[in-house]
């Protein structure tokens, strides 16, 4: 019999924590795919954030740290300078990363450290339920914004691949969605090679994972998905914002 | 027995290193020693000043606030600092680029044109040591054959002609205020 | 051999012989020479030397790389330290071992770049939040600063706790003699059960200081308590000077100790029976230490280059029945001896 | 050429019945069904033959409920 689908060996069988339909589960699964298909399991330390995510550290079977708000890209920092030929990694949401964490994540980025960032933008503070989050667009209505998002008040959502991709440190910036099968595999691969990038010491790989956050969207998991696809592709367009190529190191 | 000092100057007169070299030849000799410099924003106003404490004796603060002696690099030193000298202290100042006397009856002044007598040693950059000179005849603080060997030590990389130029400004302030006391006397 | 250093640099160097080749770090008057320093020595001995943006990042590089079980440091001043209160607290929790300096300057706010001992509480009652301790270390003198760093290391991964050393802008930025030679170099780091190096041939490791369930916080913390009191009975250590026939007691650490004893040598050639005692953990304090050494004494009188604060634990220590005076300086002036013999004449011996 | 068998298992413990894999499938197979696992959802049952085992579903499931293996029938 031949297997066409099965769990991935870098997740342990905990079941997931997170709401009914939320995308966190097909990003950790692709995270641990990606760690699979590259045989690097037994090398990789994974830093868990503060968000919905904060109990990652119990999904991905590698070894795991706890980080504090916002401050993932600096003990995954101080874990590869340690350890120079380990493989790590950040999970973090838009709250952790692109609020209290952004300094974190740009001078990261900014260093050429040698990290990869898996950054799961759901436009929300998913869990200390729903509110604005610097991702969150514009009209849009969370706890915190409840007549809709105003620029005049919070103003602009921040696009954090375009931002990063600017910084000289940054080898790999891609922004990918799970909304639907055919991006999924796409996502899967960006994240993938991320991982690669880092593996050659390109320096700083970061995945913007569009995400969809049913329960404080006030929706059901399907619908978020159109949702995702319908409002927040607009203004976070996917696509490659930095690449490099693995023939840029065999020319040189 | 404690031997205080401040050294105060502008930057590049070579303040801290000479106080450092009193300090060295302190250990060197057994003593108790620490220097201390001024830190941060006041630097950068570009004047700088250390105070050295070498004693037979443990030293408790080695903040100086009341110094057995003062070397005085130029004016606004001697300002901020003349009046904390103790009764009897030594107050010596550079008149190349002081014009004007000690103003307190109750501390012993010394002036000296520590830049002309640098220039006559051949190192017009050796007023810090010409000054130093100066104070370990004035005090005793340390002998001069300790700072040669704290001079060697300091200079190790740059060799030995540093350390005789930098001894023939030394001799120069000694000299200098040995022919004052001998006047005096 | 001995060789004049400064306090901040003796410090760095005795890092780097203790076998520390991570220092994670971020500008701040009057600690500067640690970092200028290891930048320069890091590379000569295959370490890491890495400017943080800011103190938060730079404790939280501590963080993940205490992690991997080898010897990390950072190092700062007050405005600086309380910005790295939620690493400590990260690291406290997650019990990682970890060396942090803070050479204290006046506040509160921006304060001044001047000496001072303001700190103590931040440092001695957790400074972050939850339940923590960290063991608190006093040097008094710049061999003082190079050997406790190097004691501060073994005690982080002996009670797997961060560690700080308490001194102050004065004490960093001063030249004494000091003797480098006697401490042994370290190289390579040991291997700890908990550090995550990548989970070849064994099961997964997490680092954390997450308990959502309360029952199983709770019996962390009670985890933590125990490890707080062995370290209570094994670890306090204080220093003695004089305190056999004194009347009255000294009590002072790191630089406000040295003047004090200044004052205990002046004030007995004048006749006066003073002691000292000077702590040299201020947590765990000495508080056995203290009143043993002050068994025949009358009066107290403790010291400090701040407002009152380690009065404080002084007072607990001895339950009213000796009266405890204080003297203190703050804002980054210094106590004189005069001054503190003033202060004697006035209480009477 | 032998047909091809598709099996496919659920890990039903683990579902949460949010129903994305159902409106994946390109051949309607899937469905929540009537029953309730032990979190309280109706967990996916497959409601109809004619699974190919394009894996869609699996793709899509953000709870690892669904693995698929293929068997080369007679």
């Amino acid at each position: 019999m031949r297997t066409v689908f099965a769990p991935p060996a870098s997740l342990t069988k905990d079941p997931f924590h997170y709401c009914p339909g939320c995308t966190h589960g097909i990003i950790h699964r692709l995270v641990a795919e990606a760690i699979d298909s590259l045989d690097i399991r037994e090398r990789t330390i994974g830093v868990a954030s503060v968000g919905c995510s904060v109990l990652a550290y119990q999904y991905f079977n590698t070894d795991m740290q706890q980080a504090a708000h916002g401050r993932a890209p600096a003990v995954a920092t101080g874990i590869k300078r340690a350890l120079p030929g380990s493989v790590v990694f950040t999970y973090q949401g838009d709250g952790d990363l692109a609020s209290i964490g952004i300094a974190e994540v740009i001078h990261a980025a900014a260093r050429g450290e040698n990290i990869t960032v898996v950054f799961v933008n759901n436009a929300c503070y998913g869990m200390t339920g729903g509110q604005l989050a610097p991702t969150t667009l514009i009209g849009q209505t969370t706890t915190t914004s409840p007549g809709g998002r105003r620029v005049e008040n919070t103003g602009y959502p921040i696009r954090m691949a375009e931002m990063l991709a600017t910084l000289d440190g940054s080898a790999y910036i891609a922004r990918v969605s799970v909304h639907d099968p055919a991006h999924v595999r796409q996502a899967k691969k960006s994240i993938q090679h991320a991982f690669e990038v880092q593996l050659a010491g390109r320096g700083f790989s970061m995945v913007e994972v569009l995400s969809t956050c049913p329960t404080n969207w006030g929706q059901k998991p399907v619908e978020a998905l159109t949702w995702l696809k319908e409002k927040m592709l607009p203004q976070y367009p996917l696509g490659l914002f930095k690449v490099w190529e693995r023939s840029e190191v065999n020319a040189s | 027995m404690l031997h205080s000092v401040i050294l105060a100057g502008f930057g590049g007169q070579g303040v801290l290193l000479a106080g450092q070299l009193i300090a060295y030849a302190g250990m060197i000799e057994g003593k108790h020693v620490a220097w201390i410099p001024s830190y941060g924003p006041e630097m950068r106003g570009g004047t700088a000043h250390c105070g050295v404490s070498v004693s037979d004796d443990p030293i408790g603060s080695p903040v100086v606030e009341e110094p057995g002696a003062l070397l005085a690099f130029n004016l606004p030193s001697l300002e901020k600092f003349e009046g904390k000298v103790t009764q009897g202290g030594l107050v010596i100042y550079n008149a190349s680029l002081i014009k004007r006397g000690v103003y307190r009856k109750d501390v012993v002044g010394y002036p000296l044109l520590a830049n002309e007598l640098a220039v006559d040693a051949g190192n017009p950059r050796g007023t810090n040591m010409v000054m130093l000179g100066a104070y370990l005849m004035l005090s005793g603080a340390t002998g001069i054959g300790s700072i040669r060997q704290a001079l060697e030590k300091i200079f190790a990389s740059k060799g030995p002609e540093v350390v005789e130029i930098n001894m023939k400004a030394l001799l120069m302030g000694w000299r200098a205020v040995q022919g004052v006391v001998q006047k005096g006397a | 051999m001995k060789v004049l250093m400064k306090g901040n640099e003796a410090l760095a160097e005795a890092a780097i012989r203790a076998g520390c080749r991570l220092f994670f770090g971020y500008p701040i008057t009057p600690q500067n020479e640690i970092p200028e320093y290891l930048a320069r020595r890091m590379p000569e001995v295959g370490g890491t030397f890495l400017q943080a943006e800011s103190e938060v990042a730079a404790i939280n590089m501590v963080y993940g790389a205490a992690g991997t079980g080898q010897r990390v440091m950072t190092s700062s001043s007050g405005p600086g330290i309380s910005l790295k209160q939620e690493g400590i607290s990260f690291l406290a929790g997650a019990e990682l071992p970890c060396v942090i300096v803070n050479m204290m300057r006046g506040g509160p706010g921006l304060g001044s770049i001047q000496a001072s001992q303001s700190d103590y509480f931040q440092a001695t009652k957790g400074g972050g939040h939850g339940d923590y301790r960290i063991i608190v270390l006093a040097p008094g003198s710049v061999q003082e600063l190079a050997d406790m760093t190097v004691w501060a290391f073994e005690l982080a991964e002996k009670y797997t706790t961060p560690v700080m050393i308490l001194g102050d802008g004065t004490m960093g930025q001063m030249m004494e003699p000091v003797d480098l030679d006697t401490i042994p170099i370290k190289t390579g780091h040991s291997e700890f059960p908990w550090a995550t190096t990548g989970c070849k041939d064994r099961p997964k490791r997490i680092i954390n200081s997450l308990y959502l369930d309360a029952t199983m916080l709770e019996r962390h913390n009670q985890k933590l308590q125990r490890k707080y009191r062995l370290i209570s009975e094994e670890l306090p250590r204080a220093e003695a000077y004089h305190t056999d026939d004194a009347e009255l007691v000294l009590v002072a650490f790191g630089t406000a100790a040295r003047i004090a004893r200044g004052a205990v040598d002046q004030g007995r050639a004048n006749g006066l029976r003073l002691g000292l005692v000077r702590p040299i953990t201020l947590w765990p304090f000495p508080g056995e230490f203290l009143l043993a050494a002050t068994t025949g004494a009358r009066k107290l009188l403790v010291v400090e280059m701040n407002t009152g604060q380690m009065v404080e634990d002084v007072r607990l220590v001895v339950e009213g029945r000796i009266p405890v005076h204080f003297h203190g300086r703050c804002g980054g002036m210094l106590p004189t001896v005069k001054d503190i013999l003033a202060q004697i004449e006035e209480m009477g011996v | 050429m032998g047909s091809v068998v598709v099996h496919l298992r659920f890990d039903e413990q683990r579902c949460k019945g949010c129903s994305i894999c159902v409106s994946v499938c390109p051949k309607g197979v899937l469905a929540l069904g009537e029953h309730i696992n032990s979190a309280g959802y109706n967990p996916v049952v497959e409601a109809k033959q004619g699974c190919n085992g394009c894996g869609m579903c699996a793709w899509m499931c953000p709870d690892l409920v669904i693995s698929i293996y293929k068997e080369m029938g007679a």
